[in-house]
């Protein structure tokens, strides 16, 4: 536990004359508690920081945090009860099947929220102007993923893997496509389980299919498993990971041998952007644990809310959102954001790190 | 005419046969009685005729209609009522609800009736409690009509089988065993009851019973089964002095009296 | 031939970690006919007991450090069986099966969020893990440890058949399931049988967990849910409450979730098993094992 | 007796209802969420209760029902712009039919298999709809219109609230008579005793596809309301832990017991909420309330206290072969 | 002779219903004693205060000095008190010989002892013998009632308390049974017999009490008894 889980009891209110009320939305619980924990530090630290440097124009930023436990349900009765207590904007969001519903019920109350994870590409189709993604679309990173398999490596016969999660399967068809566009055949395009554990059916038919390239969409628990059963089989080829899965624990669970060469497709995360030393040292230093792959974005994320909310000069919703859409060249760890009419990234900066001698490396 | 008909029943379990060969006839109007050891297959015999056990051969008829393969509902909606061996009360329900079972195939209100509490429905809810209410009447039980089967004395619960039974208006009631766990004076009640529902109802009875001295007393006519097999048939004074009989399931008894 | 001699491995494999936790499973319904929703968090209990034990090893364990870890998992498991039978089943042993139900899940919840606060909510991964290494049959690939985890499971499996239909205990188990009052006036120690028997049950599911983290390596809170499930499954399948049925139950799950996997892809893989599990209940209603009984009357 | 109660009931019931609809002037959003959502699972719960607290039939898949409401109008409304109130009605018909497929292969079957089969069913059923195209897959169906009513369009939360408060005072309404009634009965003697009840002349598969499909229907007319409240349905919210829940609500509140399956489906929504302050203590907690609940009550919150409870240390357990 | 089972002043309740009003009985070893009453008299709930299966509320009861009223059933058995059950109560889906196995568990140990007892068993109820094999719950009522009296005896209880022996049984069996109860008793157990069938058990009996309404309303020789006007009035006389 941490000091950022445990505030969501302030119930009654709204923002006061010395308070803007700002909502977290994350998984604290469920299968993706950890991510939510490692987002909803990095919240905290960026407001702890503003805050001590005076605040947004003199006020001081309060967080409020509701669990979404990365399920559309537990996510909207999240949401209602964040707007319900009145914050004028949210940050956060990891997974998209809890985002989707959620950036609904902020969309009807007029609610900005700035997504610091989940991406996939149906959050901006809905067309909510309130709604804006720091990270990278699947959209941009299925284009870097087959980008990567076919052209960079040569890749004729391609494999792809999901676990039917709403982000997963987004990304998968995306990168299926890009796939065939880019003259690659993908030979398999299959789907598991993630509560299980046991792939190998599922390899044993991969491996039939001889693929040079598979690719998992989905997260690192299962996609460590993944991996360690691939080789374990000695199913042909290179094996990949989307952004879900990049967390270290994936190197872990795989064990280093069979984590050896996997690539993942990713925005930069901590480690890999120097400007973030300092940010990694107080994150560590703070909470006693490295930051997780998306602590980044989020503490990023929030600032970009605390800099357009300054710069709205007032917390009203609308101007806010307004100011959010008038984001010009914000200075974060992965470059200067801007975002496009559908409030995904003008620029999007996913790169392909790859794991060697069991670290991620570029 | 025969009410029922049996012709050739046999039902086998695995290697046991239960019921062997069995041919026999129910008068219209008789109180009748089926004896015989343990295990000679008497409960069978009605599981058959019930509709719960499927004979693996043979044929019974019940108003010149074969019963054979037929769900035990429908036998019941034909007109057999039967009481079980074991009780087979529903536990948890009062007395009342109990009884009120009974008149489920008699009356037909559906799922409109009941949500709409139709002019229809409210009558047959109120048929169905004055039958009830008669049926327990009738059977000497109406102090016990609210408390719930399972907590009553045995014998209580043998009456409440009974108007339950009753209740379904039945042409042909079977008894199983209705007098075990009864004391002296309960049994003689019980053979009045017998003899009035007879009379009240216009029906025909058939009862499974060890007791001989009401059996004695209550039936006009008595088959015995042994092994599944008829060994004797006939009026109690025939078949009670039937060497068979007696060596396979009377016993011959130091004193003199027959039991009661 | 060579995938389907592999697949068939694989389909083994899953299926004996079906049937080692649902022989548990199918032992204590058995027993006090309770759907112990916590039957698989015993398995994640015993998961976690391995991990600490071996954690505390630290290094390599070996192959004795191996074994006491198993010890050590299956005592602790065992012991939280017998502890959640006295405060959450046993004072309810005369309510109806949905109330014990109920306190199943209580204690299912219970157990899932204890470790996630103990251990926190992230995956763990498992110190020692068992060796890859095995050899080339008919071209498919199978493992020492994957024959070492069918032989294991079929040995539970007929010792606890023995156990249970040979000896006089194991018998007494029979009877309280039958009836509990008339068990007791045989004098038999109704409350300390059960005890036992949630004490079997509990330490081979935890055996379970601990071959499931040596085998996959990964370990987290909730990994007992789904495969609690599929175990109750494969016990139903079986006919629950019989042993042997319980062993096929989940070899059964195995193989139709691997050709499930196969032939109609593995998102659907679960709609193929419970399909066909469906059709084997319809046509055997007491599941392929179970004792078919006429009801006297 | 029952009519007594009943009398003294409309007080308390009348009392009841109008805090009901006077709530959304004293509460907050956020409550008036749960509030929705208690209601929600009140009509879920009652409509479960119909098969399993009448009819004895263990249901571990009766999210299944739901999600065919929901997905019913869900796909309607946002692919085929149908109107939500055919949507509504449809989605109980769709819910119905399903029940009967359900309900079907489990005749022959008793409670411990039939509970598996319910459970397989639902998870047939929950797979499908994060598989098919039809039903958006994972991510499910959102962006679900507002839904109008005579002109008037339900868009705030009171809206939804009162929608589904009219539902659930329906649904209350309906499976009470359904309970009270020859058929009702008829659910109860098989409940009891399925042999004795055939005995009787009641048709025991007939009977139950009954309380399977009307227990169904009104699971799909929840799902319907769910849809459009949420605007957005997604197959986990109708995973097994969903049905558990349900079956959580009536067994707390005391089984077939109306009021019960009412309190017991209000405590299994509020009391989580109500612990969101314990933040990761929360289901620990919630878990351990469920263990007390019952060690204190097995018979449920809301049991009445029949005549003669044994003083007997062992419980009549009935043998499975030769019945008592 | 010695009082080997002492009642005195039990009450038994079913929740608010009160079923024993203060029971006072005794029982010397070796004799056969029975209790009369009609139906819900207390006379099964007598036998249940002894087994424990039923608390005794207030009141006392001794066995062969001990207190025995806060044990637990089987630790009654233990002491050599075995109740066969109203109803039979034998385990269904287990065959014949489990069903005896299982009354043996307090003598497990002595597997010699186990053997004769069952042999001894087989030798009373043939019948038995004959259908080793099959599910207890396939046998007809008779069937079961053997099988349930057969497995009290598995233990070599020192008191055996046994709740209508006699019910549904064909009079050829009942006569048997009756030899067998004095026979069991010859060979040293003491007996407590309810019965509905009061002639036969007031043939047997050393002594015999009358319960109403959860009281004993009396108390005599079994000889008396029979000679007692109100009770043959009751439970003797021919229908
Ligand atoms: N479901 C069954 N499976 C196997 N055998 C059975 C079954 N039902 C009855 N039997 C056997 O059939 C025979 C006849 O049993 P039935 O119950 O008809 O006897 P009965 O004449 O009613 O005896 P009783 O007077 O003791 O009740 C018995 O040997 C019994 O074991
Ligand atoms: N489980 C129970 N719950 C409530 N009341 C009970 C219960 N068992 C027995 N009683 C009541 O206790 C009283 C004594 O019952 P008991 O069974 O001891 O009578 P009995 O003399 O054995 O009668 P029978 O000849 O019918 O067996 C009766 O009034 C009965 O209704
Ligand atoms: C990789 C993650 C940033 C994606 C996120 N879990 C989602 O569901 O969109
Ligand atoms: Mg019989
Ligand atoms: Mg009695």
């Amino acid at each position: 536990g941490s000091a950022g889980t445990s505030g969501g009891g302030s119930s009654q209110g709204g923002s006061t004359a010395s308070e803007i009320l700002i909502g977290v939305q994350s998984p604290t619980t469920g299968s993706e508690a950890k991510m939510g924990q490692d987002i909803n530090n990095a919240i905290q630290l960026a407001a702890d920081e503003i805050n001590d440097k005076g605040g947004i124009n003199g006020k001081k930023i309060k967080l409020v945090f509701a669990d979404d436990a990365c399920d559309p349900q537990t996510a909207t009765a999240a949401a209602n009860k964040l707007v319900s207590q009145g914050v004028v904007a949210v940050v956060g969001g990891y997974c998209s099947g809890a985002t989707l519903p959620a950036s609904g019920v902020y969309h009807n109350a007029g609610i900005p929220m700035v997504v610091t994870a989940a991406n996939s590409a149906k959050i901006p189709a809905q067309g909510y102007k309130e709604i804006f993604l720091v990270n990278g679309t699947t959209v941009h990173q299925g284009e870097v993923a087959a980008d990567h398999m076919v052209a960079k490596l040569g890749g004729k016969r391609i494999a792809i893997v999901h676990d039917n999660s709403a982000f997963a399967k987004d990304l998968a068809e995306i990168t299926k496509k890009a796939v065939e566009k880019k003259g690659g055949q993908v030979v398999a395009f299959e789907a598991v389980n993630p509560e299980e554990k046991d792939f190998t059916s599922l390899l044993t038919k991969l491996k039939n299919a001889k693929p040079d390239a598979t690719y998992w969409t989905a997260y690192y628990a299962a996609g460590g498993l993944l991996i360690k059963q691939f080789k374990q089989l000695g199913v042909p080829g290179v094996i990949g990971v989307g952004d879900g899965a990049n967390d270290k624990t994936l190197i872990d669970i795989a064990g280093k041998q069979a984590a050896e060469g996997t690539f993942v497709t990713t925005s930069p995360t901590p480690e890999f952007l120097p400007e973030a030393k300092s940010f990694n040292e107080s994150y560590t230093k703070k909470f006693s644990q490295a930051p997780g792959p998306y602590s980044a974005l989020s503490y990023d994320g929030m600032r970009l809310l605390a800099d357009a909310i300054s710069r709205a000069g007032s917390t009203d919703k609308a101007a806010i959102v307004k100011a959010l859409k008038e984001t010009k060249a914000f200075k974060t760890f992965g470059g200067n954001v801007s975002f496009k009419e559908d409030g995904t990234l003008e620029k999007s900066n996913f790169i392909v790190i790859q794991v060697k001698d069991g670290k991620f490396s570029k | 005419m025969s009410l029922l008909q049996v012709n050739h029943l046999t039902l086998k379990f695995g290697g046991i046969t239960s019921v062997n060969d069995l041919s026999f006839e129910i008068p219209e109007g008789i109180i009748m009685s089926v004896i015989g050891p343990n295990g000679a297959g008497k409960t069978s015999l009605f599981n058959m005729i019930t509709g719960f056990y499927k004979p693996t051969s043979g044929e019974i008829l019940f108003d010149g209609e074969s019963l054979v393969g037929r769900k035990p509902s429908l036998i019941t909606q034909k007109g057999i009522a039967r009481t079980f061996q074991n009780l087979r009360l529903f536990p948890n329900l009062s007395v009342l609800e109990n009884v009120m079972s009974g008149m489920h195939s008699k009356t037909s209100q559906g799922v409109f009736g009941a949500l709409f509490r139709t002019r229809a429905q409210k009558q047959e809810e109120n048929l169905i409690r004055s039958v009830a209410g008669k049926c327990i009447d009738f059977v000497g039980i109406s102090q016990y009509t609210h408390r719930l089967a399972k907590n009553l004395p045995y014998g209580i619960q043998r009456h409440v089988e009974i108007a339950r039974a009753l209740a379904t208006q039945p042409k042909l009631l079977l008894l199983d065993e209705p007098a075990a766990g009864l004391n002296h004076g309960e049994k003689l009640e019980l053979i009045e009851l017998i003899r009035r529902i007879r009379q009240e109802f216009r029906l025909t009875i058939v009862l499974i019973e060890h007791d001989m001295g009401l059996v004695n007393q209550v039936s006009e006519h008595i088959l015995v089964l042994n092994y599944g097999q008829k060994i004797a048939e006939g009026t109690p004074a025939e078949v009670l002095n039937n060497p068979l009989v007696v060596e396979a399931y009377l016993g011959k008894e130091e004193d003199d009296e027959q039991s009661a | 031939m060579d995938i389907f001699i592999q697949q068939l491995t694989n389909a083994l494999v899953v299926g004996s970690f079906y049937s080692l936790i649902a022989l548990g499973y199918s032992m204590v319904y058995g027993i006090i006919k309770l759907l112990n929703f916590a039957h698989g968090d015993l398995y994640m209990i015993g998961a976690f007991a391995g991990f600490s034990a071996l954690s505390l090893l630290s290094g390599d364990a070996g192959v004795l450090g191996i074994a006491m870890a198993f010890l050590a998992a299956m005592i602790v498991a065992g012991l939280f069986g017998i502890g959640i039978e006295r405060v959450a089943y046993r004072p309810l042993l005369n309510s109806s099966r949905l109330t014990i139900l109920i306190t199943a899940v209580g204690v299912s919840l219970v157990l899932e969020n204890g470790v996630m606060l103990t251990y926190g909510p992230s995956f763990k991964v498992f110190p020692s893990q068992l060796p890859i290494t095995g050899f080339q049959i008919a071209g498919a690939t199978v493992t020492y440890s994957q024959i070492g985890l069918i032989l294991l499971s079929v040995l539970l499996m007929v010792a606890l058949q023995w156990f249970v239909h040979r000896t006089l205990y194991g018998k007494a188990m029979r009877s309280i399931a039958i009836d509990q009052t008339a068990t007791s006036l045989m004098g038999i120690p109704v409350h300390r049988i059960i005890g036992i028997t949630f004490f079997i049950g509990s330490a081979l599911a935890a055996a379970a967990g601990m071959m499931a983290g040596l085998y996959y390596g990964q370990i987290n809170f909730m990994m007992g849910f789904i495969v609690g499930l599929k175990a109750f499954t494969a016990a139903v399948i079986g006919g629950i409450g019989s042993i042997p049925g319980a062993m096929l139950g989940g070899l059964v799950l195995g193989l139709l979730e691997t050709f499930g996997t196969i032939y109609i892809g593995g998102e659907w893989k679960d709609v193929f098993a419970f399909a066909i599990l469906i059709l084997i209940l319809t046509l055997k209603p007491t599941g392929l094992l179970g004792e078919k009984v006429t009801e006297r009357m | 007796m029952k009519n007594r109660n009943l009398g003294r009931n409309v007080y308390a019931l009348a009392g009841l209802a109008l805090v009901l609809f006077l709530l959304p002037l004293v509460s907050n959003n956020y409550w008036m969420d749960v509030a929705t959502m208690a209601l929600f699972y009140i009509v879920l719960a009652l409509g479960l209760n119909v098969v399993v607290g009448y009819a004895g039939l263990l249901d571990l898949g009766y999210a299944a029902f739901f999600a065919v409401g929901a997905y019913t109008t869900g796909i309607l409304m946002t692919e085929y712009q149908v109107p939500f109130w055919i949507t509504f009605l449809l989605a109980g018909v769709f819910a119905g039919i399903a029940g009967v497929i359900i309900g079907a292969p489990t005749l022959r079957l008793r409670s411990d298999y039939l509970a598996i089969v319910t459970l397989g069913f639902g998870e047939i059923i929950r797979i499908s709809a994060k598989n098919l195209e039809i039903t958006g897959s994972a991510s499910g169906i959102f962006g679900i219109p507002r839904p109008e009513v005579f002109g008037y369009k339900l868009t705030q939360i009171t809206d939804f609230y009162y929608a589904m408060l009219l539902l659930a005072i329906v649904t209350l309404f309906a499976v009470y008579r359904l309970g009270h009634s020859r058929i009702g009965r008829a659910w109860q003697y098989i409940r009891e005793d399925e042999d004795a009840a055939e005995a009787m002349g009641i048709h025991r598969v007939r009977m139950k596809l009954l309380a399977y499909a009307l227990g169904a229907v009104f699971g799909g007319f929840a799902g319907s309301l769910f849809a459009v409240k949420m605007s957005a349905i997604a197959p986990e919210s109708f995973n097994f832990m969903q049905s558990v829940m349900i079956l959580l609500a009536i067994v707390l509140g005391g089984l077939g017991r109306l009021p019960g399956v009412v309190l017991g489906a209000v405590i299994v929504i509020v009391l989580p909420e109500a612990m969101r302050e314990f933040a990761n203590w929360r289901f620990l907690l919630f878990g351990a309330a469920l263990v007390l609940l019952m060690l204190f009550r097995p018979q449920g919150l809301w049991a009445a206290r029949k005549d003669g409870e044994a003083d007997e240390k062992w419980g009549e357990r009935r043998d499975v072969t030769s019945a008592s | 002779m010695s009082n080997q089972l002492e009642l005195t002043q039990v009450d038994a309740y079913y929740g608010k219903i009160q079923a024993l009003r203060g029971i006072s009985l005794s029982v010397r070893n070796g004799e056969i004693v029975t209790l009369l009453g009609s139906n819900g008299a207390g006379k099964s709930t007598t036998l249940k205060t002894i087994s424990e299966l039923v608390r005794v509320r207030n009141g006392s009861i001794r066995f062969e000095g001990e207190d025995i009223g806060k044990l637990s059933p089987h630790q009654i058995v233990d002491r050599g008190i075995v109740h066969v059950p109203e109803g039979r109560r034998v385990f269904g889906a287990m065959t014949v010989t489990e069903n005896l196995e299982l009354g043996s568990f307090p003598k497990r140990k002595d597997t010699q002892f186990v053997k004769r007892t069952m042999e001894h068993v087989f030798e009373l109820f043939p019948r038995l013998k004959e259908r080793h094999k099959q599910k207890a719950g396939t046998l007809s009522g008779g069937e079961q009632q053997m099988l349930a009296i057969g497995r009290g005896l598995m233990s070599g209880p020192k008191l055996l308390m046994l709740d209508e022996p006699s019910m549904g049984l064909a009079p050829i069996v009942v006569q048997d049974i009756m030899k067998i109860i004095k026979k069991i008793n010859s060979e040293g157990t003491t007996v407590l017999l309810v019965e509905q069938n009061a002639k036969a058990a007031l043939k047997l009996a050393h002594t015999g009490y009358v319960i109403e309404t959860g009281q004993i309303t009396i108390q005599d020789t079994a000889e008396k008894l029979r000679q007692d006007d109100s009770i043959v009035k009751a439970y003797l006389a021919n229908p």
